[in-house]
């Protein structure tokens, strides 16, 4: 993992590395910027346990990973754009259709051209919304690198365009009838998804499997190499033979099947399918990859880190709720939070640099001036 | 031009050639790169490239190996015609290149960007990094460059990066491999070992096309000289009796040695004065990439800094322009200390800085040949508020005239530039701002004799008019016969100056520490 | 959902009653920004407070996981009831359930849920019954003919369609008013007025408008007066906030159609206080819809931020 | 690009011109850009005219035309930052707590520390408001440039702290006693900003007005030059003396005054001044200036295709209206438009990249292209 996550040379702190760093290098700054995004979070636990003494109880914790776990696995899938060094703002509106489609087939689908209406069973339901989703970032994709479409607009064209056809789709309405029936073989649907399995919420298993699943593929396979080499250079990438082209259309897919999977987990939970569902999830999952490290110029992030920076929106969130904060204080905490977890380690960075120029100046009269401890 | 010999396009195939380039025309836009050139590659030989800025040598070897696609003409591999229609489909048919400039990820570790694109896997269908690591190590020993597979590109010096982009194309085991300036970065002893691997490879029956400014270097490898001019194939010949005035006739049509060693020296007070300067290594913090430097350069007195890479020169430099802090010491120019002085206000006190890499740190790619020449000179041009067009085109069209840029005018984008004349017009964005002292580095890599020539002629010239120049050079030749003086560095410091008229090229190298087989710090933060 | 079987017990075990006073009632809201929701918030606190309770205000702008969420924490909380605005008939049974399981009562205010017997008490305006009302008033005004267009509120909120289908109810009585155009203005002023004034373009000579709330009919009010058509087309409000009791004062606005939302909250909370000192809320039924009063001229005096002083 | 270790991004191949405007030689693909950008125009204007005659009729244009306007007013600020290669999300939110201060000065500003309420005349509430949008701007500076936070970070979190801002200063409510009184010598705000001059709308005025002053900052001054000499390569200009930091900060604080005005042109024209004001006004005006032909990568774009941009979007919005568009087709029809408009010229470019291809392959008289680098 070390020889691949490092950010490049602009953003490295001045402090690393060791004399013996040219030889073995790990990685020390993936480490020390996620080390700030655990700071953040163990800040945040620790202001919240104080205000209030239900935070650290388990089933609240138990609770609040729940909520994580939703924002974490649409990261987890932004990430993978990110490191591209794209970015993914129609995850939401793919919550919402394929929450959608999966309420409306459980409702029933009347076929066309027939007056049958079919009732397929849920894992039909299942894989077809997250095929659905697979097939927003696929257009996402082409868009991004076949048609040379900055990802911002085609991904922002696309956020307009899904949450558009998922209103379509209910025409507005909540689908509410997803528990299906014996006779009609579609049940189970809720119990597979919003059910808790030694007392840990599905979203939660969802959120373990995707973080393992994913940080396999970015460290241990061909692709995750192309990933960050894509997003580090995608013009030296392309002449290492690197297919940047279908990189890039791939991790646009990789992000529509989180959303999907997100979708299908937020159905399962309300129990209910709303177009509405997953309204401006995108921003979250954004601050969540870059508190966590991830460059947005590509190239450098983790998942390790994705998962902290989740954990600090979430926690935040949800503790300003518990401790009673004013709404509109939220917003306002809410906001400075992202800001700071992300300025913070830039502070530390050029504090370090003055410290160390405050060394060789003192020093100056001893000759062979100091080497780092 | 006597000695130059056409070759006809229609010569019969020699057994040997196992690559042919047919008539290839390629033009970019208005530009012709290239207007219908013969070329041959053997089996087992190097074929070397010489040409000025912009002859066509690099858009050429991007066609050879499936970057760039020709405008006209076809491509034979052995004798078949072949369509490279990406680097995939050069590397799949065995034709490997290094390209002019890096491309490397500067994210990623040095075994990863030389497995990009053809990694190894295991059993598992996962990569195989062990022995990516393992075959890594053995190419690094060949190279003679103690890099550890999983150190990080960003982390490594030009030079080095240049030894990694080297190694990828080794790693490809090419049958035909392509060298398009893969020495620009490189010391003399690092070029020495590459030279030996060269002579390996030509013997297991690799083909190589070597392309480099470096003449004498270029000429010492040849097997056989190809010479290019504007875009055309003027003289092809064996290297047998090949000598540099042949070449550098053939190349730019006219003698264009220079040597200013005889240059005027009566010199000004000190211009600028460098009073044991420390600089901490921006990337390796707390290291001293600059140690206690000490230098007066005096109104009107040319300056060569030599060293190995990784002197610390570039920090030198960089901290003299303000890019970096001066950790200790003091930088005067004139009477002013530049201290807590920005680049801008440093640039207005009439200092500035011509950067080592031009398209990191030279160039505004987006922008015209103009715009970029009078950047850093733009509030010279400004007339109650406003850019005066008239004001600023007067200075930009000078400049073109004085540093002789070849573009079809300053409405030209920077990029349709080749290499050198890209170079040109940083130099000349500089010269706009009315320097008192002018600090280059590496201001002639990758230039050809001609632009080297004019390049120096007309720093000697602003010289005379009292200007003080501080250049950072890697080559020898250049630093004995364009200076007044030559200060060697060597790991951050000062070790001796030199009078080129008095000096020999043995003792400068010695003092660079440069000299003898291990010339390159195994201990790389010892630099 | 069952996920929360986990924390249920924890839950109920609180039920007991931590907290100072009278313990914690936790009020969730819609949107404080709109002031029809505020008023809703500042009775529910201001009633709450009387009868010595601490309470804690959170809005979930209609987005059914937020109010998961927000239900969610109120369990941590382990307050003593809640007094929810639930964002969605539908979508919200689930989160009153967990809440309930929870052992925490619910008690609705404003709207109401697809399923009973979760609640301890729904607490509804009767926006069918107001729509009507409204309508009716309008249909006077503007006479029975004429063409008209309608500004409706978000399409996911089911109470945009209630009243939307309480409007067409009445007006469809009389063949002669079209409604030649129907927009969303997401319960907007600013958008309601953007939409109003291309209205206006397309259909110059209507002559009226009903919207499904006061915002977007002030927004088409301002709108009406800058193209100077205001006296030539009626326009019908719904809410009866401040800003619209003016405009009819005014004569801007034929009529707006007030929800007793003081009335219902402060019910809310009552029934909330009395559940938990004596386990009954006092009132017979779980689902009561309190009629809404029109608003026009003649009692627009009397209306005070949502409370008729008879 | 070939050639630099690290490329900026690029979402174009490095062979496209400069900003349009430097010498007069007309740069014909800045021009194709923007007329691409024109022709999406036309086809909107040409299909609504002749779905609705209304379109085209002098009011209505105008009536448009001021819808237009606010956007474009708040996309010539974008621009400034997207030149500069950052972007800025707070602008939504500005345009919300600049009305909102606004409207609270009409009301009356109950000085604290005493029992005194101050009605400052109108300039003074407008120079207030105005001064706070830069105030919010400079800040987005400092965080991008000085702290190195990434814009999109610095400006969402932007986002959610000034719309808290503007709701604590309200506290929810809506101002709507904003015509002053003549006693209090407050009166004017509204016709000042909402009046017709010559029977075109104030905001169109100003719509002009900031057109041609920014047209001459980016394109004859000083400051232009180096905006897009940062934009383009901020090392490079740094190294030639531009000081790059202050222009990035500038760049926000001109964005935030761009903001303010459509806060205090909003309020008049509604007239009210309510805390949710601006909501996702960021979105249409990022879209207009991409579909106005400008790089997110930086350093590419011009108000003349800026100002196009927001026409497309504002026409195409008030269009569907009128032609009576179903609310939820009207979201999926924005979001194709945006693609569309953007991916139209670089399916131009692709075409002729096959072109070149295959003309190799008939060179080398081999049948079929190959496929194309
Ligand atoms: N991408 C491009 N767009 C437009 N013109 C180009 C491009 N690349 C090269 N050229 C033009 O083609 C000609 C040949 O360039 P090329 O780089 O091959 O020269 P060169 O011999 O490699 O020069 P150097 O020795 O400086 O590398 C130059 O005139 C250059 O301006
Ligand atoms: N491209 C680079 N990437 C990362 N670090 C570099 C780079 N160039 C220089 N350095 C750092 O600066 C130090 C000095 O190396 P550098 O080669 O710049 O010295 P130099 O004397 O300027 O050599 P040259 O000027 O010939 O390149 C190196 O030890 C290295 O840490
Ligand atoms: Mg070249
Ligand atoms: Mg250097």
């Amino acid at each position: 993992m070390s020889d691949t996550l490092a950010p490049p040379r602009e953003t490295r702190p001045a402090a690393t590395p060791p004399p013996a760093g040219r030889f073995r290098k790990p990685n020390w700054n993936a480490l020390l910027v996620e080390g700030r995004a655990l700071i953040a979070l163990a800040i945040i636990v620790v202001i919240f346990a104080s205000l209030s003494p239900n935070f650290l109880d388990p089933s609240n914790l138990i609770l609040m990973t729940r909520h994580v776990a939703m924002n974490a696995i649409l990261a987890i899938g932004m990430l993978m754009v990110i490191l591209n060094g794209g970015i993914d703002l129609s995850v939401g509106s793919t919550v919402g259709v394929t929450g959608v489609i999966a309420g409306y087939l459980l409702q029933g689908w009347d076929m066309p051209l027939t007056q049958l209406v079919a009732y397929p069973p849920v894992w039909v339901v299942i894989a077809a919304s997250v095929l659905i989703g697979a097939l927003v970032g696929w257009v996402n994709g082409v868009l991004v690198s076949k048609l040379n479409v900055a990802p911002f607009i085609a991904t922002l064209g696309m956020l307009y365009v899904a949450r558009g056809i998922a209103l379509l789709i209910t025409n507005g309405e909540t689908f509410t009838k997803l528990q299906g029936e014996e006779g009609l073989g579609n049940t189970g649907f809720i119990t597979a998804l919003a059910s808790a399995p030694l007392g840990i919420p599905m979203p939660v298993w969802f959120m373990v499997a995707f973080a393992v699943v994913f940080s396999l593929l970015l460290n241990r396979t061909a692709f995750g190499r192309w990933l960050y080499a894509t997003g580090g250079n995608e013009r030296a990438a392309e002449l290492s033979g690197v297919p940047v082209k279908r990189v890039q259309t791939i991790v646009y897919v990789l992000s529509g099947l989180c959303a999907a999977t997100v979708g299908l987990l937020l159905t399962a939970d309300l129990p209910a399918a709303t177009p509405r569902a997953g309204e401006f999830y995108e921003l979250n999952a954004i601050a969540a990859v870059v508190i966590g490290g991830a460059a947005l110029s590509g190239g450098r992030g983790t998942i390790r880190g994705t998962l902290i920076g989740a954990f600090v929106i979430g926690f935040l969130v949800d503790g300003l709720v518990l401790v009673g904060v004013s709404v509109f204080w939220q917003q306002v905490i809410k906001g400075a939070v992202i800001i700071l977890a992300v300025a913070v380690d830039q502070l530390q960075q050029s504090l370090q640099k003055r410290r160390a120029l405050r060394r060789v100046a003192a020093a100056t009269n001893r000759p062979g001036a100091p080497r780092p401890a | 031009m006597t000695q130059v010999a056409e070759r006809p396009a229609n010569a019969e195939p020699d057994a040997d050639v196992v690559l042919r380039a047919v008539d290839i025309t390629k033009t970019y836009g208005v530009t012709r790169a290239l207007k219908g050139v013969n070329f041959d590659v053997r089996r087992g030989k190097v074929t070397v490239l010489f040409g000025e800025n912009g002859a066509g040598k690099s858009t050429l070897m991007k066609i050879l190996s499936g970057v760039e696609q020709p405008t006209g003409g076809v491509l034979e591999l052995d004798g078949e015609p072949v369509v490279l229609a990406s680097t995939n489909d050069a590397v799949a048919r065995g034709i490997a290149i290094i390209h002019q400039e890096l491309n490397l990820c500067p994210n990623l570790s040095v075994r990863d960007n030389i497995f990009i694109g053809r990694e190894l896997r295991t059993r598992r269908g996962d990569v195989d990094y062990a022995r990516e690591a393992r075959i890594t190590r053995e190419l690094m020993e060949r190279l003679e460059e103690p890099i550890h597979p999983s150190t990080l590109v960003a982390d490594l010096r030009l030079g080095q990066q240049q030894i990694v982009e080297i190694a990828r194309a080794l790693a490809a085991d090419a049958r035909i491999l392509i060298m398009d300036e893969p020495t620009s970065a490189l010391s003399a002893a690092e070029v020495e070992v590459l030279f030996k691997i060269i002579d390996d490879l030509t013997a297991d029956g690799v083909a190589i096309v070597y392309i480099s400014h470096h003449l004498e270097e270029a000429i010492e490898v040849a097997d056989h000289a190809v010479v290019f001019r504007d875009g055309e194939l003027v003289a092809d010949r064996s290297a047998e009796g090949l000598t540099l005035p042949w070449v550098v006739a053939a190349m730019v049509g006219r003698e264009a040695e220079y040597d200013f060693t005889g240059a005027a020296r009566e010199f000004g007070e000190v211009a600028l004065r460098i009073e044991d300067v420390r600089v901490v290594d921006p990337d390796a913090g707390g290291r001293l990439a600059v140690d206690g430097v000490s230098i007066d350069v005096h109104a009107g007195e040319i300056v060569a800094v030599y060293g190995l890479m990784g002197a610390g020169r570039t920090e030198l430099m960089e901290a003299l322009s303000g890019r970096e802090p001066i950790a200790s010491g003091r930088a005067v120019l004139g009477s002013t200390d530049l201290a807590g002085h920005s680049i801008q206000e440093r640039i207005a006190l009439g200092i500035g800085l011509v950067p080592e890499d031009r398209q990191r740190d030279g160039l505004v790619q987006l922008m015209t040949v103009g715009q970029n020449l009078s950047l850093a000179s733009l509030l010279g041009a400004v007339r109650r508020g406003f850019v005066s067009r008239k004001h600023e085109r007067g200075g930009i069209d000078d400049q073109i005239r004085d540093v002789r840029v070849k573009t079809a005018g300053p409405e030209a984008l920077i990029t349709s530039l080749s290499g050198g004349n890209q170079q040109k017009v940083v130099i000349g964005k500089m010269l706009l701002t009315r320097p008192k002292v002018l600090l280059l580095d590496e201001p002639t890599r990758g230039i050809d004799v001609g632009a080297k020539g004019e390049i120096f002629s007309l720093l000697f010239r602003e010289a005379e008019r009292g200007l003080a120049v501080l250049y950072v050079t890697s080559e020898i030749g250049e630093a004995l016969t364009a200076s007044h003086r030559v200060v060697v560095m060597s790991k951050g410091r000062v070790v001796r100056e030199f009078d080129p008229r008095t000096c020999t090229r043995e003792e400068v190298m010695a003092a660079a520490g440069e000299a003898g087989g291990d010339v390159h710090p195994k201990e790389p933060d010892s630099e | 959902g069952s996920s929360d079987s986990g924390s249920s017990s924890s839950g109920s075990a609180a039920a007991g009653g931590s907290g100072g006073g009278g313990g914690t009632i936790a009020v969730i809201t819609v949107d404080p920004s709109n002031p029809y929701w505020k008023a809703e918030v500042d009775t529910a606190v201001a009633e709450a407070k009387k009868l010595g309770y601490e309470t804690t205000v959170d809005a979930h702008g209609n987005d059914a996981d937020k109010q998961n969420q927000f239900i969610d924490g109120a369990i941590s909380k382990k307050v003593k009831a809640i007094i929810l605005d639930p964002a969605g008939a539908d979508e919200s049974v689930g989160a009153v359930k967990k809440a309930t399981d929870a052992g925490i009562p619910v008690f609705l205010v404003n709207a109401e849920i697809a399923d009973q017997g979760i609640a301890k008490s729904q607490i509804v305006s009767n926006n069918a019954q107001g729509a009507t009302l409204g309508a009716q008033a309008w249909v006077e005004s503007v006479g029975e003919k004429g063409e008209y267009v309608e500004l409706f509120g978000n399409p996911t909120d089911n109470n945009a369609q209630v009243r939307s289908d309480g409007y067409t109810e009445v007006i469809s009585q009389y063949p002669d008013l079209k409604l030649v155009q129907k927009e969303t203005a997401n319960w907007d002023r600013a958008e309601g007025k953007a939409k109003m004034e291309i209205m206006l373009r397309a259909h110059p000579n209507i002559v009226g408008v009903v919207s499904g709330n006061d915002e977007m009919a002030l927004g088409a009010i301002q709108a009406l007066k800058d193209a100077g058509k205001l006296d030539q087309v009626k326009v019908l409000g719904f809410d009866g906030n401040q800003d619209a009791a003016n405009a009819v004062k005014a004569g801007e606005m034929v009529a707006t159609v007030l929800q007793p939302i003081v009335q219902g909250t402060t019910l809310a909370v009552q029934q909330a206080d009395a559940f938990l000192k004596d386990g009954k809320t006092g009132a017979s039924t779980e689902k009561q819809a309190i009629d809404c009063v029109l608003i026009t001229k003649d009692n627009v005096d009397t209306l005070d931020n949502f409370v008729l002083s008879e």
